[in-house]
């Protein structure tokens, strides 16, 4: 385990956490479970959010391994135009 | 992938939307053009007026969805050119945020194409707009 | 009846599209613009290329059939503001003849907006074009 | 009878007939007759055309009286745009 694993945020979740990226050491290599450990660090569950893996929409129930230099990114709903 | 240059820094100004017309006029193929604006408001949200709009983006995922745009409208589209810009950064109320530009030998579908792609950019590519009132107070926009 | 001016002597120039654009920006409920341009085509006519299409019209009925399309179209569609300009006299391939501009609080409306007022002047306003080919024959253009 | 009646002519039809307005003093105040008056003269019924009396468009077969000053135009299809 231990892979490194960078985290971008995005507009108000960015905001609200103060941080717009971080690189992480996963304690696991199943990506539910890193967005687990983010939510109990951010209180994530507070906005509605998209989650892109290597730039890559996912859904979060897919069952998803992650490895070392990953992208994820938590992104609010889109507001373009 | 292809990468064509789509976010502009602040506002989309008229003069550029013109040179983007003008460098059509040599294409002597194109009989219709049909191009959408969209322009910051000043919406007043509970008696806070929206002065400007901030905006950001997670650009490598929007170029790779706007890429996949580019395919699929030509695909479902008899169309010559297409164009997409979008701003970052600070947009004032009353200036261009998003440009749309769409040609065809003939101006059938260019309405339908512009629609289809104005909904795909505010669907699927990750930009994010912070409203700030006039008081410097901000509210994150949420599209409709 | 107010007179607008519809009518533009040439070419519909890029610059005259931009201060159409600009003019607009001081309005801030518009939140989305669209535009409709028509673009002579160089057309290949029985082994003939269009050079270009002088056009005319019967003004006093064009102008009131473009009075009636104003008040139907601002009847049928919630718009901010709508504007029609077409060109009279010589147009050549790859110019601008014919510019509508469609403004309106959100998008939703815009595009079917456009093709109305488009259609509508194609169908319901005398205008008449000779089409002008490479070697100075010409035959009179006819809408499809 | 005798009415001047101004007869304009546009696009294709008065590039044929080589005239783009005239007078003429009616033989009788129906239009359809005076209609089959110019058709006589210019051969109009080559052409497809578009009747306007006044500035209102109207069809041929209607039963229409004209009076002295009316404006009659004779119009190709439209083709603008």
């Amino acid at each position: 385990m231990n892979d490194m694993i960078t985290i971008k945020y995005f507009g108000e979740i960015a905001e609200a956490i103060n941080c717009k990226e971080e690189q992480i050491a996963a304690k696991s290599d199943n990506l539910s479970e890193l967005i687990e450990e983010l939510n109990e660090k951010y209180n994530l569950k507070r906005f509605p959010m998209i989650i892109a893996l290597n730039q890559n929409r996912i859904e979060l129930n897919d069952d998803i391994t992650i490895k070392n230099n990953d992208e994820l990114a938590i992104l609010p709903p889109f507001a373009g135009g | 992938m292809k990468k064509k240059k789509v976010f502009i820094k602040g506002a989309i100004s008229p003069e550029f939307i013109s040179e983007s017309i003008a460098k059509h006029q040599s294409k002597h193929s194109i009989g219709a053009h049909n191009i959408f604006l969209g322009q910051v408001r000043a919406d007043e949200i509970s008696d806070r007026t929206v002065e400007a709009i901030e905006y950001s983006c997670y650009e490598e995922l929007a170029d790779k969805k706007l890429f996949e745009i580019r395919e699929s409208t030509f695909e479902k589209f008899d169309l010559t050119c297409m164009h997409i810009y979008h701003s970052l950064g600070l947009v004032k109320a009353g200036e261009i945020c998003f440009f749309v530009f769409v040609s065809s030998k003939r101006r059938k579908e260019v309405y339908e194409a512009t629609e289809y792609v104005v909904n795909r950019v505010k669907e699927d590519v990750p930009i994010f707009g912070k409203e700030i009132f006039k008081d410097q107070s901000h509210q994150w926009k949420v599209n409709s």
